[in-house]
């Protein structure tokens, strides 16, 4: 007897927890509907990436020595160093230098071990094309400087979340002046103690 | 014998098509070699009778219309016969997998 | 004669139509599928005479019953048996349909000659049209109470017996040799992947 | 069949009178009206499917903090229109191996039911294409056609994915049956009438405070859970579960048929939230009576003005009442995984079905004890 009521009990607070989760759940879905969508309008606003972001590399003839460091330590050994040794001068003569961005991973060893710094990261993250061969990037292209978001007229750039002062998560209407949540790269430097260089 | 369509439809047309459902009920159940035909000529016949019930009921027994009362029997008795006979069916199939009539034959003489 | 009886008229005509042709189709059609879809037709054809007789009620509990519940139940049954069986050739089998044939074309021509033949009181009493529902409610729930009552126990029987009967780990005995074999043990062997336990 | 004489529009009447004005005789003015209210409710099935459908987008799109269709019309009013016509553009394929006849009526099949349902919705007094006697059980036996068409095209697609998604269909649309037709009949049971017109009368009087929600609350939870079951919503959209089911037995469809089984499902959806705005929440009732608010206003009740307030105060009702829970149906989409197979079948058997006749009894029970508040 008191068994049977016991289940039916159960059941009962069963039922009635799971109408409880289910109308939390309701409440989570409906506080989430009110608030302003985070829609960025991608090809007439664009975020603007952040310091470290590791686009497209850009790549400096003049400098590079052909030592093939970047090849070594590519994960994939992709950077094409095309030179000749120079008899006369006894010198590596680079005639050309290319990657290929349909196979790059981006991890920016190259970057990080090129003694003569002629590879950097860039910016820029629109690289499709139509024909995949397309993305193997010589020195010529290599050597090309991306258009910065903030400086191109017809985008509207928007700042990314760590960018944004505390709190806000909405880039739309926050004004140019307004601080970022962490320090700038100049206000690390000038809260750093100043040392003697001897 | 000249031929007037008449203003109402008379009740004799509705035996007759019932006799046609019934009629064609019973050639099923008797040639089919498909057991879930067989089942299905059965419901076939249940509703050539249940048309006659309602046609009486309409058009000899207007106000208490207890042939439409008995429609509702034969509806449910015909629910709880195609439950069963499925069920068989399929301990049938699955016992001798196949649906043919002529070799269900353990129980003949 | 009127729009309403003209309209009647065409109804009745449309209706017996497809519910002859979808009769026949049931029974002579090849494909058991086919015969199933078309008998879903022939149920939905019979709800229409229905309500040309003034029985609305009853329309909808046919549709219900018989297209929701017993077609849906047949079709469920063909898609768990259908397979390709190639049935034995039976001597004789076309005298058999023809015997048959002439049997039922003989209940027929009985049929039709007792309907034509009967003085049927003609005209009876006025139909009672919507009130049909009251009217079945006070009959089930007053002088065919006994029936009724009966027929809920009958229900209640068919969907146990149903459900034993299809179940699939209930202990049997095998029809030929006699030995008790289990179902899911047999199931289970052809079809390896199948669970220890349904999923909970 | 109880008569109403309460006051309302009747658009029949006075559209005949006008007609009969112009010397055209009774049954010629009756023969002209018999088509407007079949295209009319045509008309408003399809424009309620596209209201489903934008509404769908932006709600699914602000939950998810997105924008939604915003470029076709204003705030992407016209998306679904646009939808519906890329739709109606694309090839109709029948594959190759299928059964083309069944594969064609299955979709047919699906639509005309929900359609035929929407017979029995009332907006008004008389504001209704036909209040027939059996109402409310029209549209529950006319529901259960259904499952006929997905089991035809899931069987014709010749996929084993669509006959899965259709089988399921079926399966789950006869499992909710029960407990739906248990709930509405407890309320039939309060309104004696299985007439949708007289559903709501019943729940007239006292304005908000007379609705059946108040009366049947656990009868109003089952019935919207079933509702849901019945159209495939998200919960329950196990048919065309599109993680294991591709998508159940729409999968081998494209073009104008795969639109039907659109169609068909919002359709289902608006008309069933349409259905429990009339079960219980008083279908074209204001929250105070208007009968009251004339009568604070000193205007007569049958005066032409009031009664055209009156007649489209009622169809703004209905139709807002069934697109709040239209909404609520799209935040639960958002909200709730996809139940398993047994996990709806248990549901649907074990707990909704008891629940349900429970409520039936209690719900006899009350009316025995308390004939004055839940219908004598």
């Amino acid at each position: 007897m008191f068994g049977f009521l016991k289940k039916v009990g159960d059941y009962t607070r069963d039922a009635v927890g799971a109408a409880n989760y289910l109308t939390q759940g309701l409440a989570v879905t409906f506080d989430h509907l009110r608030r302003r969508p985070i829609t960025v309008q991608y090809p007439y606003e664009k975020l603007i990436p952040s310091e470290r972001y590791r686009g497209r590399i850009h790549y400096e003839f003049d400098k590079c020595i052909a030592c093939e460091v970047c090849v070594r330590v590519c994960p994939i050994n992709l950077p094409v160093v095309d030179w000749v040794m120079n008899k006369a001068t006894k010198k590596k003569e680079l005639r050309n230098y290319s990657i290929d961005f349909g196979v790059c991973i981006f991890c920016g060893n190259c970057v990080e071990y090129c003694p003569t710094n002629c590879l950097s990261m860039t910016e820029e993250y629109e690289l499709a094309t139509f024909d995949r061969h397309n993305l193997n990037f010589d020195n010529i292209a290599l050597g090309r400087l991306p258009t910065s978001v903030t400086s191109d007229p017809a985008v509207v750039p928007l700042r990314e979340l760590v960018y944004l002062p505390k709190g806000v998560l909405d880039p739309h209407d926050v004004p140019d002046t307004a601080p970022r949540v962490g320090k700038l790269p100049e206000q690390v430097l000038e809260s750093l103690p100043t040392g003697d260089a001897s | 014998m000249e031929l007037t369509i008449p203003s109402t439809i008379p009740l004799q047309a509705y035996l007759a098509l019932a006799a046609v459902l019934f009629c064609t009920g019973v050639w099923g159940l008797i040639n089919s070699r498909n057991a879930v035909r067989v089942l299905m000529s059965i419901e076939l016949m249940l509703n050539g009778v249940n048309i006659n019930l309602m046609a009486f009921s309409n058009y000899l027994d207007g106000q208490l219309i207890r042939g439409q009362v008995f429609a509702i029997f034969v509806i449910t008795v015909a629910a709880a016969e195609a439950a069963v006979g499925l069920a068989i069916l399929l301990s049938l199939y699955r016992n001798r997998e196949t649906v043919d009539m002529e070799r269900f034959n353990l129980l003949r003489w | 004669m009127n729009i309403a009886s003209i309209t009647q008229l065409i109804c009745f005509v449309a209706l017996s139509a497809t519910l002859v042709l979808g009769a026949l189709g049931v029974v002579l059609l090849p494909n058991i599928v086919y015969s199933a879809f078309l008998l879903g037709g022939v149920f939905l054809s019979v709800a229409g005479l229905y309500l040309l007789l003034n029985a609305s009620f009853v329309a909808a509990a046919q549709v219900l019953v018989y297209v929701g519940a017993v077609n849906v139940l047949i079709l469920f049954a063909i898609m768990l048996v259908n397979k390709k069986e190639n049935l034995a050739a039976i001597p004789g089998l076309g005298l058999r349909r023809l015997l048959s044939g002439a049997v039922c074309g003989g209940l027929f021509l009985l049929l039709i000659r007792v309907a034509f033949t009967t003085p049927w009181a003609l005209p009876g009493p006025e139909a009672v049209g919507e009130e049909a529902t009251i009217r079945i409610g006070e009959h089930l729930f007053s002088d065919y109470l006994l029936p009724f009552e009966l027929a809920s126990v009958l229900l209640l029987m068919s969907m146990i017996g149903a459900i034993v009967l299809a179940r699939r780990d209930v202990l049997s005995s095998d029809v030929i040799t006699g030995e008790l074999v289990d179902q899911g043990l047999i199931e289970k062997e052809r079809t390896p992947l199948l669970l220890e336990n349904s999923p909970r | 069949m109880l008569t109403t004489t309460a006051p309302g529009l009747d658009l029949e009447a006075s559209f005949e009178q006008a007609l009969q004005g112009f010397g055209l005789s009774p049954a010629a003015a009756h023969l002209l009206w018999l088509p407007l209210p079949m295209v009319l409710v045509l008309v408003a099935a399809v424009v309620g499917v596209l209201v489903n459908v934008w509404l769908e987008r932006k709600i699914s799109a602000a939950v998810q903090q997105r924008i939604g269709p915003e470029y076709a019309g204003a705030l992407g009013v016209l998306q679904p229109l646009a939808d519906g016509l890329k739709l109606v553009f694309k090839e109709d394929i029948v594959p190759a191996r299928a059964d083309g006849l069944l594969f064609t009526l299955g979709p047919v099949l699906v639509l005309i039911p929900v359609i035929l349902s929407w017979l029995v919705v009332p907006f008004g007094q008389h504001l209704l294409i036909s209040n027939v006697g059996i109402g409310i059980f029209l549209w529950i036996s006319l529901s259960s056609i259904q499952p006929i068409g997905l089991l035809m095209s899931g069987y014709a697609s010749n996929n084993k994915y669509s006959l899965l998604g259709g089988l399921r269909a079926a399966a789950q649309s006869i499992s909710y049956e029960i407990p739906l037709a248990l709930a509405v009949l407890a309320v039939v049971m309060m309104s004696n009438s299985l007439s949708t017109v007289d559903i709501v009368n019943q729940q007239t009087g006292a304005g908000i405070l007379s609705w059946n929600i108040w009366r049947q609350p656990v009868g109003f939870v089952i019935f919207w859970i079933c509702a849901l079951a019945e159209c495939e919503r998200l919960p329950f959209d196990l048919p065309e579960a599109e993680e294991e089911l591709v998508a159940g037995y729409q999968t081998e469809y494209s073009g104008m048929k795969f639109a039907l089984f659109y169609l068909g499902s919002y359709i289902n959806l608006v008309l069933s939230a349409l259905l429990v705005s009339v079960l219980y929440l008083g279908g074209w009732g204001f929250p105070i009576p208007v009968e009251w608010l004339a009568s604070w206003l000193h205007q007569p009740i049958d005066a032409p003005l009031v009664q055209l307030i009156t007649g489209s105060v009622g169809i703004v009702m209905t139709v807002l009442k069934a697109y709040l829970l239209v909404f609520l149906a799209i935040l639960l989409r958002w909200t709730t995984p996809r139940v398993r197979i047994d996990q709806l079948l248990d549901l649907g058997w074990k707990f909704l079905l008891p629940i349900a006749l429970v409520n039936l009894l209690i719900t006899a029970a009350l009316k025995l004890a308390f004939p004055s508040v839940f219908g004598g």
